[in-house]
């Protein structure tokens, strides 16, 4: 469940030692070690299809959803893990869907690139470059039209926004907004790339910010590594949004550790020394220190934090493996809910 | 009962179903202050307000994809296409997203999108413009595709589409739009998905249809019958997706001849599916093979003269008929 | 055939009394008689389909298309009339397209919406809001690829910018643009409407010229109705993109003085008085009465030059109403060039 | 003859084509500096430069439709999709404006372009990416829609494509990328459209397919001789559209009996088209119904257990190889 915001005042402006901010970064731990689970699991092959993890790129994901309220909704690409975590899925249901396992949080139907939470507001992940943007506009739509005091959120990469989807629904978004109808959060994951594709070979403007005006959408660049830097952004704007209907844009400015997806081996499109260099930004270590010099968090509680998650992680693996295949009968079910003569099977279905 | 054109049935549909549930919005390109170049939506802006009546930009592909999204949370939006021909625009957001997230979700959403437009051969709209998409939406499971042919039925399923929990891509006649027929008053009166009908009876020829070509073949039933008593069976599929054939079935078992009726390109259409269902199931039963009566196989030209050999006629129906009762 | 550029300064530099604006007051006055007889013989029943006329705009078609040299290119939308006639398309050959005949320039297949006349560097006439762009900016990037000077000019409406289509190709035009392997014109004219969608109701961002900052493309916004504006910027931007490869934009603002098609009768969205208003700025009568007091033209000058466009567009209707229809054979030609079975008649073609 | 991958014939005829004609150039997603997600590319940038080896914007409708515009302009694109399932987000580009300018400018353009990536079901790539869009590129006139199922025909079929004047949808099966094959050394080796093969001869039953489809029925007939004596004759089309019939008739006439396998689902899919033309030319040849194997009608689900059970495997085709025969 979102974590509700807190009474007097956001997290950032409350002494950043409030203990929300070790439920934050005790959770981009479990974020860190769940994907660097799943890869391992992936290598074993136990995980098919495509794998992509958030490593590097945490605070994007808890610096916005932590500050969420019930009800709010999340829409995001296939790099979905970090946000359903954040958003309070069980990681043993998440792991289990990377399984392809009936106690998955999408029956084990979807996989890593459609991760569904409805309850907890995770309206999926989706494998179509920018193509949920659209929905998430929509969504906007829907929850004003519906008079409640909730916002959408949509994630999505730097790349994502070059392609015709990405335009209507911005286009679509601003307009919408001028009617307060439309109280939606746009986050851009500027993680630098679009797979192999360097923004600057992708984007014709390389301020992506810049390119929100054409929407009449405001939009604010954050370090991305920086988790108060997220998260004090998220709580000023996202008021600002329930407040008015219309939407804004934040573009984190982030950076991937891990390759594109997990079959991403080479990486002839970035050098080890950049790698190496924004590894030194690590988004975890950032908070940590902080939390250390601020609040007086000691190596010890880290440790704790870290054996807490690693554990999770690891639970989380046993239970997908353990926990059994999808019904053979479950191929057909969720095609449609009802109407005509249900589907008959072509082959036996074993 | 009331006297209907085809396209006052669907207007009406739309604005019952408006009144009966706050949560049914239509949007579109230029239906609210224009009225609809068809004038499908006039007079619903006024009525309804821009909240619920949403003119869209040119953003075929913004429309259904917000459509969806609202449809995620619990709206009912019906997305007017201008003509169909521009709903390839939106392929992806219709096949890739409308039609797949209820499965890849594993079931925790419904998404009651109804995308609706006229479709089909105008009169010189050239090859942009003239297009039926029946065979390539029907070819998606997890979409429903239903094309009327008659304003009762229009209204029927209309109302079966905007009450339903799944996307629904709802082919109209352009031609049809004029066309009048008995509708019933019954504000819940709809017609089922999956569902087809015996439009005529007869004894000698099933002759499987919808939309504006099982007009015509009714048409050509009717002729036959007055010059020749030869008389027809008339299918009238309705909905292509869920796909009915068993009326068909018992009509070819008691004709054993079967033609089918298709305005567009034969190859890969849907005469396809409907003449290798037919064949398949009743093969013993037949005394000729199914024969496909379609338009010529090229993009539609715009000359009246070409347009007119693009598409099928009457006499191609009614010859196809007397081929599989070796009359010719 | 599109008239060389002058020698010694562009033809605005120039006296604005060079013969050639006089050629051009001829030509927007043949392209007004024109679209005025494509509209009656709409009404008559024997132009069949959508009918969308230029009336009101012939500045941006001629101020534009009259500074480009052979081997330019264009593109542009269904409302392209007067296009065709600025390349210097015969008007028995466009008539008879709209009519439907074999001599009409794309043979009577196309129509209204798709005339094609590649000799004169018409590459078409599309139906399908916004998707021409894409084709205009792969255009641009074949003639640099094929190291020619020439330019791709690309028209669409203010409505089109919404549209997947424009968005994909301006980025890559952007992009290529750095390379300067893009030498194309994007020229909106921005009639102020989508059908009957007003600018404000279909962009977020009003300032379509700003719009174009989005993908790095320069944006001038010119009187559309004032052709020695048009030309004047077309002259200096085209050397430009000549020389750099790089792309430009001009919004022409300019206004539709008849309907949006033939059957657009009604126009609920629009007052009479505004259409009056904007009438009072005619761009043939603002170019008129400028060569009056500059150039001494006289009325009598202009009677001719009227008579002789009314001759041209009643001879052009003529010899529409007489030629042939197309041969029934027409039908299966031009689907493809070459390969496997020709296709077979489904039905007796009479 | 030397033994070549599928993967390697592709790009063979893609690179000998472009040192061949200057004209010929690719474009798509990580194609240059990344290689190729499935590595068609590796080496290509390298060796022919940034300009002819176009890393584009993720794109798909930008992609086809600038590669129309330098076609029309006397360029021989190439475009890449990463996979066939992106192609519908350009799908209006490819249906209303590659397939149709030529009609629609009355035949004064050639639009050579070809559009290439891996289409069918992967391993757990869930529903927006495991699908197969023959049926609905070749219902469009003015298309070609290739698909080679062996190394030979990738490489032959895609020099005609790539020397050809008009646009190409050329489905590569992905499964296939790692077979290998015989593949002619002669740089002018090309495969002609419309003109499918007898991949194996057989008495008894006719199947007919295409991609690996084609490759399992081969399978399925070695076997079946084997093991039961049943000698299958196995079509492989190859290409879809122009589609030639002819051997597939040719064999039925000997084998009276005649099945057809597709990967994807049933209704409205290709197997529909290839039955009913069957059944239609030779109703009074056929001993037994064309029978067609698919995948059952639902979107991929991600699960690897039911990932299996959604495609046909060699035991669907064994069994309807023996019900054709009335052997069941
Ligand atoms: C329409 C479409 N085209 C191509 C792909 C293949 N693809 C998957 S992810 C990706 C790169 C996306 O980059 P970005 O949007 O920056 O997100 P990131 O992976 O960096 O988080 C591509 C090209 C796709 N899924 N959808
Ligand atoms: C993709 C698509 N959607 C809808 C239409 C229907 N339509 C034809 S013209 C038009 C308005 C275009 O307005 P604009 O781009 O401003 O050009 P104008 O007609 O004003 O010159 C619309 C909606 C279409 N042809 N294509
Ligand atoms: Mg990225
Ligand atoms: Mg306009």
């Amino acid at each position: 469940m979102a974590k509700p915001k807190q009474q007097g005042g956001t997290a950032v402006e409350q002494a950043a030692c409030a203990p929300e901010w070790t439920d934050i970064l005790r959770q981009m731990i479990l974020i860190r070690r769940f994907e660097e689970a799943s890869e391992r699991e992936f290598r074993k092959g136990k995980i098919g299809g495509y794998l992509h993890v958030y490593i590097g790129q945490e605070a994007v994901a808890s610096g916005i959803i932590t500050a969420l309220q019930p009800g709010d909704v999340v829409f995001c690409g296939y790099r979905d893990h970090a946000h359903a975590l954040a958003l309070g899925s069980d990681p043993n249901a998440v792991m289990a869907e990377l399984f392809g396992k009936a106690a998955g949080v999408s029956k084990g139907k979807g996989g890593s690139m459609h991760l569904f939470d409805v309850q907890r507001g995770l309206y999926g992940g989706y494998g179509i470059v920018g193509g949920h943007l659209t929905l998430a506009a929509g969504a906007a739509y829907a929850l004003r039209y519906q008079k409640k005091a909730n916002i959408a959120v949509c994630y999505f990469g730097d790349g994502a926004m070059n392609i015709g989807s990405f335009h209507e629904a911005l286009n679509m978004a601003g307009l919408w907004g001028k009617e307060g109808m439309c109280p939606a959060l746009f986050i851009i994951e500027n993680n630098g790339y679009a797979m192999g594709t360097s923004v600057e070979r992708h984007s014709a403007v390389t301020d992506l910010s810049a390119r929100m005006r054409a929407y009449n959408i405001p939009s604010e660049k954050v370090d991305g590594q920086d988790v108060l830097a997220v998260r004090g952004a998220a709580d000023r704007l996202i008021a600002q949004i329930r407040e008015s209907g219309k939407p804004h844009c934040i573009e984190a400015v982030t950076y991937r550790f891990s390759g594109h997806g997990a079959a991403d081996i080479l990486q002839p499109y970035r050098s080890k020394d950049e790698v190496e260099q924004q590894k030194s930004r690590d988004p975890i270590v950032i908070l940590r220190q902080r939390l250390g010099e601020m609040c007086g968090l000691t190596d010890d509680d880290v440790k704790k934090m870290d054996e807490w998650a690693t554990e999770v992680a690891a639970g989380a693996v046993k239970f997908a493996e353990e926990s059994a295949q999808p019904d053979p009968g479950e191929l057909f079910t969720d095609v449609v809910a009802e109407h005509g003569p249900a589907p008959v099977a072509e082959n036996e279905i074993e | 009962m009331a006297e209907k054109s085809y396209r006052d049935a669907i207007r009406d549909a739309m604005m019952e179903e408006m009144d009966r549930d706050p949560n049914v919005l239509i949007m579109g390109e230029d239906i609210g202050v224009y009225e609809g170049t068809f004038r499908i939506t006039a007079g619903m802006l006024k009525k309804y307000g821009p909240r619920r009546v949403i003119d869209t930009p040119i953003a075929e592909a913004g429309m259904v994809g917000t459509a969806v999204g609202m449809a995620m949370l619990g709206l009912r939006p019906i997305v007017e296409m201008m003509t169909i021909n521009f709903s390839i625009v939106a392929a992806d957001q219709i096949l890739n997203h409308a039609a797949k997230v209820r499965y890849f979700s594993g079931g925790q959403v419904d998404v009651p999108v109804v995308i609706r437009g006229p479709h089909g051969a105008g009169v010189q709209l050239s090859a942009q413009h003239s297009q039926s998409f029946e065979s390539f939406y029907a070819h998606f499971p997890g979409l429903h595709v239903v094309a009327p042919g008659t304003p009762a039925d229009a209204k029927g399923l209309l109302k079966t589409a905007i009450r339903g929990k799944d996307p629904v891509v709802f082919l109209e006649s352009a031609a049809l739009y004029g066309m009048k027929g008995e509708v019933p008053d019954d504000p819940d009166f709809t017609v089922p998905f999956g569902v087809s009908r015996v439009a005529r009876e007869g004894r000698d020829v099933t002759i499987v249809s919808f939309s504006r070509m099982m007009q015509l073949s009714l048409a050509v039933a009717d002729k036959l019958s007055r010059d020749e008593g030869i008389e027809c069976e008339v299918i009238d599929l309705r909905t292509l997706r869920p796909l009915d054939m068993q009326p068909a079935y018992a009509s070819v078992q008691k004709t054993h001849r079967a033609i089918v009726v298709q305005e567009q390109w034969k190859p890969f259409g849907a005469g396809a599916e409907i003449a290798a269902s037919i064949t398949e199931t009743l093969f013993d039963e037949l005394d000729a093979p199914v024969i496909r009566v379609t338009g010529e196989d090229v993009p539609m030209p715009y000359a009246r003269n070409l347009e007119l050999l693009a598409t099928p006629h009457e006499q191609h129906i009614e010859r196809a008929v007397k081929k599989v009762m070796y009359r010719e």
